[in-house]
């Protein structure tokens, strides 16, 4: 695979609050190629989305810090560079869409003062340059009449509409890296599947590393190449994507594809998992899934286990596939 | 808190350790509270407190300074004023009327307006209409020129102050109020206690108060140091709390024309106020970002 | 979207002239500027129209108006101070001649003549004319002749003295001429608003509650050429604000209190003192039928008046600036004029022991009670201190008072209509000749059909009924006299102090005496190059 | 737009009608004008045929419907005090009000809006306290004695700027910084909420994702979001600054319309007291109608709503 786009190593974020230190992000580790696209699936709370604040260093202060940990844009690190420098890279290098289009724009301002605003930034232009480009860039993400659109405001838009805008202004710079934080979940079905097609010709077109964060397995087998399962801040589990859904290694990644319903498969009935999502302030020693874990075993309770590699790029963090 | 991890924290840039803002917003405004209780307690235990009569008059001692010039004596610790009367007495017997003022004036004010605006809010319509353009007419008239026309018409009385403050205060409630009503008639679980046969007093009581007493309160605080404020200017038009009566407005207004020459008459119950309206505003301002952050009305 | 931007980099300008302004070098204390500008607490009604407030804004009509009789700055008749060169009076009394000044003009350029002296007569005397001594005029006045342009003969229904007084500038604005013609062709509004006269000074301007402004006629046959081109007062209520105008040299002359004097004689300010302008008396509100009960027995008056240390209150309520008064409605003006003696032992001693036993004696030793109403006055700041000095001196005396509160007005309304008999009010009776002490007691001494009587004295109001009609000075002067000493023996009333009014003037204004005539500052005469 | 506005007027004029009728009674309830206007030694008659003079002798009904009558033409009587028609003494005061009421405004957008903003952006950090202490300062003291002190001192001995009266800009600063800083507390404290607010919304997290600058955020994307309580609150305050800054008009002798309202009340002056009150429910009114049509302007979802 050549150099990556975007590599992360064990990262570290951890957030102060009332009832003590949460170690949102515990040492995750990945890289994303050109044209890639890693789907980061997990529980909310389990630290996906944490993980792409920490990547564009926006995680909310006061309560939360980057502790430890590199991220290599182009081998460039990250978290060495000042806050500056950081602002020119957002939007230009690594681009975002965030989960509620409803929310995503600013209501008081129009959707082209919102467009034209990175446009004017990353290429420079200016007046009715500046105006075109930005009618082009909806006009990428198959926005109608996009002159039109321009000068309407965000709450005259459907939510559809509104995540294309932010998806065309995603794809301004073009980015390197685009970090899709779960961008569909509230869009309804027929929407929603526009949507990623849209996203993959963006990707295929600018040739674009793309994260994708969900908890929809559905979505994950449609858009991603490789995922990587999340749980309590830690990745439990990563792969390619058939591997994962053919031959999950990790109990979670297991019952998270048994409670998926199959096309074809037999009636039966669908296994939740059971127990409560982990508390992070409070975090007991070994596997953080063992209390939740089918076949947990006495070690799991005792010590956190390593990576263990399943195959080629696929790895794992349970005791199962320690050699004995 | 817990320790840091093991892997001793990257110092990195950009990226600065923030311990104090976490714990600043948890913590009970304890100097507010502690200056409103203090002089809670003093306006209550005045007549043990206070080292002398505050009527008493010895215009001999006239514009005496406090204890640490060289004309002062303990006898009167913060000097005396145009008449001779112990300025220390009078803060301290004034705390009782300047606080009872503010107090009093808000909780009547309040109570009418919430009650306005509880019923406005909750029927709607004509109803809500008509009170609305009573509260616009209200909030129209101004407070001063009202206590002026009651102080000249019936002469200033603490009953009359509290009144005209009272009468034009009202109305800012009202609004807030309604304001907050309407949006929580709008949420499902009024529509629900219909549903269940509640008649329009339960809904309100049970429903509609709990969920606007957070505002109300904080509102209270923050109005308490404005009442006190308005005594005082009203006491420079000779419309405050008329003398005799030791209240920290009016002993200001006193002491106006002495500013430079006897600068302690006016001084120290300025300074009253401003630790009474400073707290009673913080509170306030405290009670706002934790009850009801929401509160974008003043 | 960069509105905001642009709003707060205005807002910030604003800050930053600000800070400019702040820099700006201090106004110099100007020598001999064009410019008087006299600072004062109260305009009273800021009336224009001399008909309309009468005397309490004399201060400005004195500049732009002439008076029919001229007085000097100590209160004396003087023939060249009015528009009246000569007067005199027929034997019986009855018939007053007035021969008028030549050439005078109106500042719209009219001629000033006998038509225009008798308009103004009538007018002051007439339906809209709310001028405090109008009334024994109309009561007098039968006729008003014109037989020359320069020569008017007033006829009276009985013979009297008072004409050419009443007239004249010591008493009030009665005898201000106004132009004739200019107020027929515009009305009393217009003139209301733009007021026209044969003063030294021309209305150019007045903004209610901020300013009046006039500027100089060129030559004037009462100052000759004015040695100020303008002179603008300004209404400046608070006392701060009109000290840190004087030390701007913002303004030459401004009224200030009696406990800032010390501190501003310090600063090298010259502080001019109007001695005596005014008698701080204090009096019992009546019954409708006469004295009410507790102060109708003389002991109850005269333990009262015992119980006041009017020194202390001199000393200490003002400041040093006010001396003892002995005689109840004493004005001491006119004793100069009527040769009424004040004897040592008629000044009333502080002794509350006596008043104590006095006020046994007459059966209230248990003490009673009695309301002392306190309000502000103008030119009396300290009135509300005073009344609650007053009320702890009567306490002492086993007398039970309450301070109530109120505004003059409504302290007035009761005394006039007498709803609550026995309280106690007071008010800084301005000093004035005998000719304005009499038109004074007329009003609050004199029992039948006034509404403001406070003595309610018969034989006091039958000395007063002959003094009207007495052509005899010296008849009159003995009559004041009796009436004096009647209401100092009967103890009418609680006289105070006689206050002293400072005027603070700029270091470079120069000599002036502002004078003993009531509420007149005779500022053209700091004006005057004679 | 339109019916919205006609609405609203409508709504006012029935306002300002409840309001002319309590005006009219409490007026008359003062006492007797007379009094104030009759020298002391005018006798009964006096008394009687001034009342004829002045219209105070007609039973109280007909007195309100020729007040209403008059004032719906632009006339609002004659005061008795001065003799001069009423509107033109509203006439001479309104605009001096009107500019220290807009200087005053400006005074306190200025500290209010970095305050705030500063306040919220660094929540609960040292700079924060600071800046809610200095704006509550400006509530906690008296206004007349922040007015008297700075008389004393910034004109009276360090005589830097004019004591009193109008006489050019730099007489606006003084009274203007008093009236505004009594303001700044209640402005900033709610910018600094809705910002607090605003701050943690999606659309400012996306602004900073395209790589926004951090100043344009807080100032442009935030701020706008953050402005509507704070221009209802100026608009409040703004007709209170401009009908009865009373007590700055007597220190800084500045011939406002509070001035004129309190005069007209101690000297029992119904016809002024009338009028004061009335412009001051109009001022309201206009105030309130623009406030309106500022939200929309700030906020296009309003102009939509309505």
């Amino acid at each position: 695979m050549a150099v990556p786009v975007i590599e992360v190593k064990d990262l570290h974020t951890h957030l102060v609050t009332r009832w003590g230190t949460v170690k949102a992000v515990d040492g995750v580790s990945f890289s994303v190629g050109e044209s890639e696209t890693l789907g980061l699936v997990g529980e909310s709370g389990s630290g996906k989305s944490m993980t792409c604040l920490s990547i564009v260093r926006l995680v909310p202060r006061p309560a939360a810090r980057i502790v430890s940990g590199e991220v290599l844009l182009d081998g460039e690190d990250l978290l060495a560079r000042s806050e500056r420098e950081m602002q020119r890279i957002r939007g230009r290098k690594v681009a975002m869409i965030l989960q509620d289009p409803m929310s995503s724009l600013n209501p008081v301002f129009s959707v082209g003062m919102q467009v034209r605003e990175p446009v004017a930034a990353y290429h420079g232009l200016r007046g009715r340059a500046l105006g075109r480009r930005a009618a082009e860039l909806l006009a990428a993400v198959k926005i109608p009449s996009p002159a039109a659109r321009l000068r309407a405001f965000p709450h005259q838009l459907s939510g559809g509409m509104r995540q294309r805008v932010v998806g065309a202004m995603a794809i301004a710079a073009p980015p390197r890296l685009l970090i899709a934080d779960e961008p569909t979940t509230s869009l309804d079905l027929t929407i929603q599947a526009q949507y990623l097609a849209l996203l993959k010709e963006l990707q295929e077109r600018h040739r674009l590393a793309m994260i994708f964060v969900t908890h929809n397995l559905g979505i994950v087998a449609r858009m991603c190449d490789r995922v990587a399962v999340m749980y309590a801040g830690r990745i439990v589990e990563m792969g390619p994507v058939r591997e994962l859904f053919t031959a999950p290694a990790h109990p979670y990644t297991r019952a998270l594809m048994e409670s998926v319903p199959r096309l074809g498969a037999r009636r039966e009935l669908l296994t939740a998992i059971d127990g409560q999502p982990p508390d992070l302030a409070k975090l007991p020693p070994g596997c953080a899934f063992a209390p939740r874990c089918a076949n947990v075993m006495e070690r799991c309770r005792v010590e956190a286990p390593p990576e263990i590699a399943v195959s080629a790029g696929h790895a794992t963090r349970c005791w199962l596939h320690v050699p004995a | 808190m817990a320790a840091e991890s093991a892997n001793a924290t990257l110092a990195l840039p950009g990226v600065e350790p923030t311990v104090g803002a976490r714990r600043a917003r948890r913590r009970w405004p304890v100097i507010s509270t502690s200056i409103i209780a203090a002089f809670v307690l003093v306006a209550l235990l005045a007549p043990l407190v206070s080292p002398a009569d505050p009527y008493e008059q010895t215009l001999r001692l006239r514009f005496r300074p406090p204890v640490w010039d060289e004309r002062g004596s303990w006898q009167h610790p913060l000097g005396t004023d145009r008449l001779g009367r112990d300025l220390l007495a009078r803060i301290v017997w004034g705390s009782r009327v300047s606080l009872a003022a503010g107090v009093i004036t808000v909780l009547l004010a309040s109570a009418f307006g919430a009650a306005v605006g509880l019923v406005a809010g909750y029927y709607g319509g004509r109803v809500d209409a008509f009170l609305m353009r009573v509260t616009d007419a209200t909030l129209s008239f101004p407070v001063i020129l009202l206590a002026l026309i009651l102080a000249v018409t019936v002469g200033p009385s603490f009953t009359n102050v509290v009144i005209a403050i009272a009468v034009i205060l009202w109305a800012r409630y009202a609004r807030v109020i309604r304001g907050q009503v309407l949006t929580l008639m709008e949420l499902d679980f009024i529509a629900q206690a219909r549903v269940a046969g509640a008649g329009a007093g339960r809904i309100i009581m049970r429903h509609l108060v709990p969920n606007t007493m957070n505002t109300l309160v904080v509102l209270v605080t923050l109005q308490v140091g404005y009442v006190i404020i308005l005594e005082a200017s009203l006491s420079f038009l000779g419309a405050g709390i008329p003398p005799p009566t030791p209240a920290w407005g009016s002993m200001i207004a006193e002491g106006r024309d002495f500013v430079t020459s006897a600068w302690w008459v006016s001084f120290f119950p300025g300074l009253a106020i401003l630790l009474v309206v400073l707290a009673f505003n913080l509170l306030g301002d405290w009670l706002r970002d934790t009850l009801d952050p929401k509160l974008r009305q003043l | 979207m960069i509105a905001m931007k642009r709003l707060i980099t205005f807002a910030l300008l604003t800050l930053g002239v600000t800070g400019g302004a702040l820099a700006a070098p201090r106004i110099v204390d100007a020598q001999q500027k064009p410019e008087l500008t006299i600072a004062l607490s109260s305009f009273s009604a800021e009336t224009l129209d001399p008909v309309l407030q009468g005397h309490n804004v004399k201060y400005y009509l004195s500049l732009m108006f002439d008076y029919l009789v001229g007085t000097t700055p100590d209160g004396q008749p003087s023939a060249n101070g009015g528009l009246a060169t000569r007067w005199e009076n027929s034997s019986d009394h009855r018939r007053w001649t007035f021969h008028l000044r030549k050439g005078v003009k109106f500042h719209n350029g009219d001629e000033m003549t006998a038509d225009d002296v008798k308009f103004s007569l009538e007018r002051a005397m007439g339906k809209r004319s709310t001028t405090g001594y109008a009334g024994p005029l109309r009561t007098l006045i039968q006729a008003i002749e014109t037989p020359a342009p320069d020569r008017i003969v007033i006829v009276t229904k009985e013979s009297t003295l008072i004409i050419p007084t009443y007239l004249s500038r010591a008493l009030s604005t009665e005898g201000v001429v106004v132009p004739r013609k200019y107020i027929e062709a515009n009305g009393d509004d217009v003139f209301a608003r733009k007021p026209v006269g044969t003063g030294p000074y021309k209305f150019v301007e007045q903004v209610t509650g901020s300013h009046i402004k006039m500027t100089a006629v060129d030559n004037h046959w009462r100052i000759g050429v004015p040695r100020y081109k303008n002179v603008t007062f300004k209404l400046v209520p608070e006392e701060t604000t009109r000290i840190a105008l004087l030390r701007r040299g913002e303004v030459d002359v401004a009224d200030v209190s009696r406990e800032r004097v010390k501190e501003l004689e310090r600063e090298g300010f010259p502080v001019h003192t109007r001695r005596e302008e005014a008698i701080l008396s204090v009096w019992w509100v009546l019954a409708p039928d006469g004295w009410p009960a507790p102060m109708k027995d003389k002991r109850v008056r005269e333990a009262l008046n015992l119980a006041v240390d009017r020194a202390e209150i001199a000393q200490s309520i003002f400041a040093g600036h006010a001396d003892p008064a002995p005689i109840p409605l004493g004005l001491s003006w006119a004793f100069r004029d009527v040769g009424f003696k004040v004897t040592p032992e008629m000044a009333y001693p502080y002794d509350p022991a006596r008043a104590k036993r006095l006020l046994a004696e007459a059966g209230q030793g248990s003490g009673f009670a009695l309301d002392v109403y306190a309000f502000q006055l103008p030119g009396l700041p300290e009135g509300k201190a005073f009344a609650e000095a007053l009320a702890g001196y009567w306490e002492k005396v086993g007398v039970k008072t309450k301070l109530v509160p109120v505004d003059y007005p409504a302290f007035r309304k009761l005394w006039v209509d007498r709803k609550a008999p026995g309280v106690v009010g007071y008010y800084n009776i301005a000093n004035r000749s005998w000719i304005g002490a009499y038109a004074l007691l007329e009003k609050m001494a004199y029992g039948p059909s006034k509404l403001n009587d406070t003595v309610n004295d018969p034989e006091i109001d039958g000395m007063i009924a002959q003094v009207m009609r007495q052509t005899d000075r010296e008849k009159i002067n003995a009559l004041m006299r009796n009436i004096f000493t009647r209401l100092r023996s009967e103890h009418y009333g609680v006289p105070v102090v006689y206050l002293h009014s400072p005027y603070a003037t700029s270091k470079t204004l120069g000599k002036w005496n502002p004078g003993s005539v009531m509420y007149d500052l005779f500022l053209d005469e700091l004006a005057s190059s004679k | 737009m339109i019916r919205f506005a006609g609405i609203r007027i409508l709504q006012s004029l029935i306002a300002l009608a409840i309001l002319s009728v309590v005006v009219f009674a409490l007026a008359r309830a003062t006492g007797d004008p007379l009094h104030m206007i009759l020298p002391m030694n005018a006798t009964a008659e006096d008394y009687a045929n001034a009342r004829a003079y002045l219209g105070l002798d007609r039973p109280y009904v007909e007195q309100y419907l020729s007040f209403v009558g008059r004032v719906v033409q632009g006339d609002f009587g004659t005061s008795l005090r001065a003799r001069r028609p009423v509107l033109e003494l509203i006439q001479e005061r309104l605009p001096n009000s009107l500019r220290l009421a807009v200087f005053a405004m400006t005074v306190s957008l200025a500290m209010a809006f970095p305050l705030g903003v500063i306040a919220a952006v660094n929540k609960g950090r040292a700079v924060d306290r600071i800046a809610q202490l200095i704006s509550v300062l400006g509530q906690s003291l008296p206004t007349f004695w922040v007015a008297i002190v700075l008389v004393e001192f910034v004109a009276g001995r360090l005589q830097w700027l004019p004591a009193g009266g109008i006489s050019g800009f730099a007489s606006y600063v003084l009274p203007g910084f008093t009236l505004g800083w009594f303001v700044v507390a209640g402005m900033m404290r709610l910018l600094r909420s809705g910002m607090l607010e605003v701050l943690d919304s999606e659309y400012v997290k996306l602004a900073r994702v395209k790589g926004v600058v951090e100043y344009r955020v807080v100032w442009l994307h935030a701020l706008k979001n953050a402005l509507i309580p704070v221009v209802t609150f100026a608009g409040i305050y703004f007709s209170i600054l401009v009908t009865t800054a009373i007590v700055v008009e007597t220190v800084f002798a500045w011939p406002g319309l509070g001035r004129l309202a309190y005069d007209g009340i101690t000297s029992r002056d119904f016809p002024v007291i009338q009028a004061v009150v009335l412009v001051t429910g109009v001022i309201v009114a206009v105030v309130n109608l623009c406030v309106d049509c500022l939200y929309a302007v700030i906020d296009p979802r309003i102009r939509y709503a309505r």
